[in-house]
């Protein structure tokens, strides 16, 4: 077995908001092992991307807040250091990479010192150092004539170019973990095929392990080893890939696969649609955040939350409900 | 499959040129060919997709069909009336037949209307509904599209995404409209929305006898719902064909690289096939490279594809490649 | 970048036509005896000398040629001397103050200009640096109490404030003082001992190693100095702070964090000077807005400037010399626009390399 | 134009999605959305309901002028003067001449039957308790006049050059600049100067003054507000519903490009009314003697080297005219929150 990287457990964070607490992330538990790529899969709203920003204590606060849980670190509590110690930790073990290239980078700094930020600051580079790694960098992730470029600024890049700087950007340590929060919506297609491919060698030539966040089942297929669905703040399914994809136990996976266009459809087969909005979070669930689309609703679903309980090897499903025969667990 | 129903829209050689000015006197600099010349035709009762990447000029086509823009050139016919030798009142009148649904469901909703108003405006606009019988109508209207009718009183910011789009589809629905324009209208909505959203389309197709221009960039929706697909790359159509043709045989390079990089959700597909990955971005449509519009990323790419034009070709009944090398030994149909 | 510039100065003569054209269109509805006041140095007036000079100046002429004559002038048939013209530099007469209007903004630009200098930099760091603080500390005591200040400080009228100040620390206490210096400092100054080689009191003391000189003129500035600054201060609060609040919710401030980078080089490198962008414009205005004359803080203080100019002028009805203020407070503050426009576009390199 | 890429569909959205699941209350259905939030605002911190009841007792006093200060002679608006003496006189000094007729609370509240200056006089024994309390109609007369003027010249102005475009747009926007440039007190001052001449001393040539050089920010606002509206969906959407041109300008354009503007604007009366005291403290304006707070300022200008001992000149007349701008700017300022184009939408 593969040692453990990243172990979260019972992770909770609420946002205040005019209108009441919004409990986004409800007890969020996984373990990430070294050099795996883990997809986690979810609606907007769901708590995918609070999850791991609450993980690296980058939510703002207030209005968000961690109210409990543990994000062991190599044995290390990310949430309960010093915020000293995890500065340390942030771009230079664990790094980030966001939605919108557009938006994340600093339109007024240069890309060449926003590249060598991290590099003085976590591997005490010099500043010629710092100049010449980072033109490596650019040209490892497909930046044509680098060394020019480092005196452009953002605006001056394509969008698929800034996302292959913030790639270059988060790698600048060689950190053990790499959070990308769904780095390729924002992207066209072609070009989200370039950032994931890009990603792929990477990770092979670096061997770091990936949490890939998306909304996309299409992007994660072709890129992670083990997936996580999100939904109202829980995680209700965990598999390895090819397991999820095929032998989808929970109602929404299921649901959620099945409303997917087929490629190799032929005839026009209506869609699968699950009715009915996701949940709001006003309060947190004490009841399955599911059960009211769901079509496998028992009265227990409606009592009582399930929790995320192994139904073969390496899967597990938070649901009453066993839908492979439709009975009650 | 071919269709045989009568053509009810046709658009030949459309172009859509938007000017950039520039400097102290606003002199006019240059243009962003939105829309380059494209020509297709729709049947009625079919569902012809329109994809592309963003500010290949799909929406804008969409939109010029309808007459929201001025066209630079080029003629669209309604069944016999061309819509662009039309002026402003005929053409108001024209809007009873030819609807159009937008992407964003929380822009297209006037904030300040409730939705008993919004649902209504197209019934006022043409008088085609008064008094008491308007509220009958808002409210049929309301169920066809699967929304409870006892919140017309309500106002958009009330509703989530995907019940707004609904909104917008019953507004679109108002006067039994022919032919839709569909921009992108699932691209804003969360995945599992987005299902209920293509089905109450197709519902409707049936239901109403409508005709579809659906634009989108999502491949595998298109495939999904379309009857036959165009294929746009930086203002003009590179491939259009049936939908099984287009897919099972695709000819462009730019459509099988778009085609190859879909996301599939299933992790088997990817062990056992490798994508096509384009190399570079799209060039600006301000300065689009001469000669064939995609030489600069294609792959099979030679020396006089920079010359002219390729001609948009029939290369099979119903298939049309704007390739010189549609013959190309990769490029065979199989 | 070089292209903004030149459309920038194309756009100068422009506005000096329009604001020169909107000035003196003011006129036109005064009639042409009044009008003939902007050249007339006797008074009481010569009716015939009115009367030649309303023929000479087309005063009874269509607006554009009386404009043009304005701008021009003409050349005396008899002496072959240029009189009057905007563009030469000649604004008129003052008859209030019984000298050329030129000859007022000479002697009274340098100390608005002085008292400006000293004002700059208090104006300009205290603001920022509160809103910069108020928006790090959001909700906090600091930001509550800057929202506070910068209500009241936008309330405040700047005349009450300054006659509460003179009541204060003049009237009952006499540590400070209106005017611009004191007697014995004007006599000095008159007598022609006291080397002026910038007209600017305060840095020709200091030239002259007059270390009382100094202190005397700035006793005379800081009622007006607290007055300018109180109220910037209101304003550049709130302004940098929301600037500020909405560049940290930005996502690269996000990333910034997300490199691991220290909360204060989080604040100073990459929110700060995104956050000042907006600023800067400000920045600019109000520094022009010094220079063109603080009217109502300089009339309060009694303080000589050219702003205390125009309003006495104003006061007493006298159109010629609030006219020629007004062209000359007018190219102020479109050469500190250009300025702080071009200023700008070095700041900000999506404009700078557009 | 570019196509918009597909909305991100991140969790920022949240919120948005939050809001549509709240409970409304009658109240909000009653007034529409746009105008509940408004209304909403205006209690929405401590601070603005202080500014709130600071307005609302300015307008009692305006309105029961009569009855707080009983109008002495013709016009109510020229303040008594109990003789012609210069040097001002304390508070609670007694009144010699002219004396008005004591009103109904007079006696209850202070426990005397004969009127005294109440806040004392200035020079020329102009009674600062009247000025005050008839220069609060003053105000809201220059304030209100002035607000609805600018805002009227700068909605025509900015719809013209919006809904023109091309050399229309221009040549306004040009003007915009050129007034824009031209520094508005001075400007105020110098059109004051050239219109007394014409009008003669009264509230006409400031207030003509500040009308002509005040209208630019308005006219660019909504310009702006126009534009971006135009571009929006739901008015491309009423286009293709076949909705009449003239009904979209005015069902669809202007109330969404316009209200937030009016709003913010109104609040504008204590700017209006700060700018205007300034000019009459400046000397500029009313003829003396005029119920108007900055003339009533502008009288400690004479006794500056004595303000310690006449002190009354200037702190109540300047308290009254900072609450009177405090009340707007408070409520100015929870307003711009509710009407942050950002905040839009989010209830």
């Amino acid at each position: 077995m593969a040692n453990e990287l990243l172990n979260v457990q019972g992770l909770e964070t609420q946002f205040k908001t005019p209108e009441g607490i919004v409990h986004a992330v409800n007890g969020v538990s996984f373990t990430l092992n070294e050099g795996e790529t883990m997809g986690v899969v979810g609606e907007s709203g769901c708590g995918k991307s609070v999850t791991m920003l609450s993980c690296l204590r980058l939510i703002p606060q207030p209005p968000g807040k961690i109210v409990a849980g543990k994000a062991l670190f190599k044995g290390q509590d990310l949430l309960a250091m010093s915020s000293e110690d995890i500065r340390h930790v942030r771009g230079a073990q664990i790094a980030m990479v966001f939605q919108d290239p557009m938006t994340s980078l600093n339109p007024v700094m240069t890309i060449g010192k926003q590249m060598e930020e991290p590099l003085k600051l976590h591997l005490g580079f010099t500043p010629q150092q710092a100049r010449s790694r980072s033109i490596e960098l650019l040209e490892q992730v497909g930046i044509p004539r680098a060394a020019d470029r480092l005196k452009d600024y953002p605006h001056q890049y394509s969008g698929g170019m800034r996302q292959r700087v913030m790639i270059a950007m988060a790698l600048a340590c060689a950190p053990q973990i790499l959070i990308a929060d769904e780095p390729t919506t924002a992207l066209d297609v072609t070009i989200q095929a370039q950032i994931v491919e890009l990603v792929i060698r990477l990770r092979e030539e670096l061997g770091m392990a990936i949490i890939w966040i998306t909304h996309d089942l299409g992007v994660v297929a072709s890129i992670a080893h083990r997936v996580a669905v999100m939904y109202g703040g829980f995680i209700i399914e965990e598999a390895q890939i090819r397991d999820l994809y095929a032998n989808p136990r929970h109602p929404y996976t299921i649901g959620l696969l099945g409303s997917l266009p087929q490629i190799q459809e032929q005839g026009r087969k209506r869609l699968y649609s699950i009715e009915g909005m996701p949940p709001m979070l006003y309060q947190k669930p004490h009841s399955c955040p599911f059960s009211p689309r769901c079509r496998w609703v028992t009265d227990r679903c409606r009592m009582e939350n399930p929790l995320l309980e192994p139904v073969g090897e390496n899967h597990r499903v938070a649901c009453w409900v066993d839908t492979t025969t439709g009975r009650e667990r | 499959m071919t269709n045989d129903n009568a053509v009810l829209i046709k658009v030949e050689d459309l172009k859509m040129h938007f000017p950039i000015y520039r400097g102290v006197i606003r002199r006019q600099v240059g243009s962003v060919r939105a829309v380059d010349g494209v020509s297709f035709q729709i049947h009625s009762g079919e569902t012809l997709g329109l994809v592309g990447e963003s500010g290949c000029g799909k929406s804008t086509t969409g939109r010029t069909i309808l007459q929201l823009y001025k066209p630079t050139a080029g003629k669209v016919f309604y069944e016999d009336v061309e819509l662009t030798a039309l002026h402003s009142e005929p053409m108001r009148m024209m809007r009873k037949n030819i609807q159009m649904i937008f992407q964003d469901p929380y822009a297209s909703l006037n904030p300040r209307m409730t939705i008993r108003d919004i649902i209504a405006e197209p019934l006022v606009a043409f008088g085609t509904a008064s008094g008491k019988e308007i509220d009958d109508r808002v409210r049929k209207l309301m169920g066809l599209v699967k929304l409870d009718p006892d919140f017309m009183l309500r106002y958009p910011h009330e509703f989530s995404g995907g019940q707004r789009q609904r909104i917008g589809i019953a507004r679109a629905m108002a006067n039994n409209p022919t032919f839709v324009v569909c921009d992108e209208p699932i691209s804003a909505l969360d995945v599992s929305i987005q299902a209920q959203v293509i089905n109450l389309f197709e519902d409707l197709q049936k239901e109403l006898n409508l005709t579809y221009l659906f634009i989108a960039h999502d491949l595998s929706m298109v495939r999904h719902i379309s009857d036959r697909v165009a294929v746009m790359y930086l203002g003009i159509i590179v491939e259009l064909a049936d939908r099984n043709e287009i897919y099972a045989n695709p000819v462009h390079p730019y459509t099988k690289a778009l085609l190859s990089a879909i996301p599939v959700a299933d992790p088997e597909f990817y062990e056992t096939r490798k994508r096509i990955v384009l190399e570079g971005d799209v060039p600006s449509p301000v300065n689009p490279p001469s000669g064939c519009r995609f030489r600069t990323r294609c792959p099979i790419a030679e020396d006089f594809c920079a010359q002219s034009r390729p001609e948009f070709k029939e290369i099979a009944p119903g298939h049309f490649v704007e390739c010189f090398k549609w013959d190309h030994p990769d490029n065979q149909r199989r | 970048m070089i292209n903004y510039i030149i459309r920038r100065l194309l756009m100068v003569p422009l506005l000096l036509l329009g604001v020169t054209l909107i000035i003196f269109g003011m006129l036109q509805l005064l009639g042409p005896v009044e009008r003939s006041a902007l050249y007339i140095k006797d008074f009481p007036k010569n009716e015939k000398q009115v009367e030649g000079i309303i023929r000479q100046y087309g005063l009874d002429r269509p607006f554009l040629e009386q404009y043009f004559r304005w701008l021009t002038g003409f050349k005396n048939p008899v002496t072959g001397e240029r009189e009057g013209g905007i563009l030469f530099g000649d604004f008129g007469y003052s008859r209030t103050a019984s000298q050329d209007v030129v000859d007022i903004i000479t002697n009274r630009f340098p100390n608005t200009v002085d008292l400006a200098l000293w004002t700059v930099f208090p104006m300009l760091s205290v603001g920022i640096w509160m809103g910069v603080k108020a928006a790090v500390n959001q909700n906090k005591f600091f930001d509550q109490a800057a929202r506070v200040y910068s209500i009241i400080g936008t309330s405040f009228p700047t005349f009450v404030f300054g006659l509460l100040l003179l009541m204060l620390l003049y009237a009952k206490t006499q540590w400070l003082l209106p005017g611009k210096m004191s007697d014995w400092v004007s006599q000095l100054v008159f007598s022609g001992s006291f080397k002026q080689y910038t007209h600017l009191l305060s840095l020709d003391a200091l030239l002259n190693g007059r270390l009382d000189i100094f202190w005397d003129a700035l006793r005379h500035m800081v009622m007006p100095i607290i007055t300018l600054s109180y109220i910037s201060w209101a304003t550049f609060v709130r302004v940098t702070r929301s600037s500020m609040l909405e560049t940290l919710r930005m996502d690269y401030v996000t990333t910034a964090r997300a490199k691991g980078l220290k909360e204060q080089d989080v604040i100073n490198d990459h929110a700060r000077p995104n956050a000042m962008l907006p600023v800067v414009t400000m920045m600019g205005s109000s520094i022009a807005g010094l220079l063109g004359g603080v009217v109502i803080t300089e009339t309060v203080f009694n303080y000589p400037g050219i702003g205390k100019a125009a309003a006495d002028a104003a006061a007493q009805l006298d159109v010629v010399t609030t006219l020629g203020m007004a062209i000359f407070t007018g190219l102020i503050l479109i050469i500190s626009n250009l300025v702080v426009d071009v200023l700008y576009a070095f700041i900000d390199p999506r404009v700078r390399l557009a | 134009m570019t196509e918009s890429t597909p909305t991100p569909t991140g969790d920022n959205r949240l919120l948005a999605e939050a809001t549509s699941d709240r409970k409304i209350s009658w109240f909000e259905r009653t007034l529409g959305p746009d105008n509940y939030r408004i209304v909403k605002g205006l209690f929405k911190t401590p601070a603005s309901i202080v500014g709130f009841i600071l307005i609302v007792l300015f307008i009692l006093i305006a309105v029961f002028a009569p009855v707080i200060a009983p109008p002495v002679g013709n016009d109510p608006m020229k303040i008594p003067r109990d003789g012609f003496g210069g040097k001002p006189k304390d508070p609670g000094t007694a009144w010699k001449k002219n004396v008005p007729e004591v009103p109904f609370w007079y006696e209850p509240l202070t426990g005397k039957t004969e009127w005294v200056h109440l806040l004392g006089t200035a020079q020329g024994q102009y009674d600062i308790f009247y000025g005050i309390i008839w220069g609060t109609r003053t105000a809201f007369q220059t304030g209100i006049l002035v607000v609805m003027a600018t805002v009227l010249i700068g909605v025509i102005l900015g719809s013209i050059a919006a809904y023109y475009g091309g050399w229309v747009d221009n040549l306004i926007m040009r003007l915009t600049d050129i007034f824009m440039t031209l520094p508005y007190i001075m400007m105020a001052l110098i059109f004051s100067a050239v219109l007394t001449p014409v009008l003669g001393r009264s509230l006409l040539p400031p207030l003509i003054a500040m009308i002509s050089f005040g209208w630019m920010g308005y006219a660019r606002i909504i310009r702006s507000d126009i534009l971006s509206i135009k571009e929006r969906d739901f008015v491309m959407a009423a286009h293709v519903s076949g909705v009449k041109n003239g009904r979209i300008l005015f069902k669809h354009i202007l109330p969404n490009a316009i209200f937030p503007t009016l709003v913010l604007a109104s609040l504008g009366i204590g700017d209006v009314v700060l700018g205007f005291a300034a000019l009459s403290f400046l000397g500029i304006g009313t003829e003396v003697g005029y119920a108007d707070w900055g003339q009533v300022l502008s009288f400690s200008r004479n006794w500056i080297t004595s303000l310690d001992k006449y002190w009354y000149i200037v702190v109540f007349p300047g308290i009254t005219l900072t609450l009177f701008v405090m009340g707007w700017n408070l409520v100015g300022d929870a307003m711009r929150d509710v009407l942050d184009p950002r905040m839009r939408g989010k209830t």
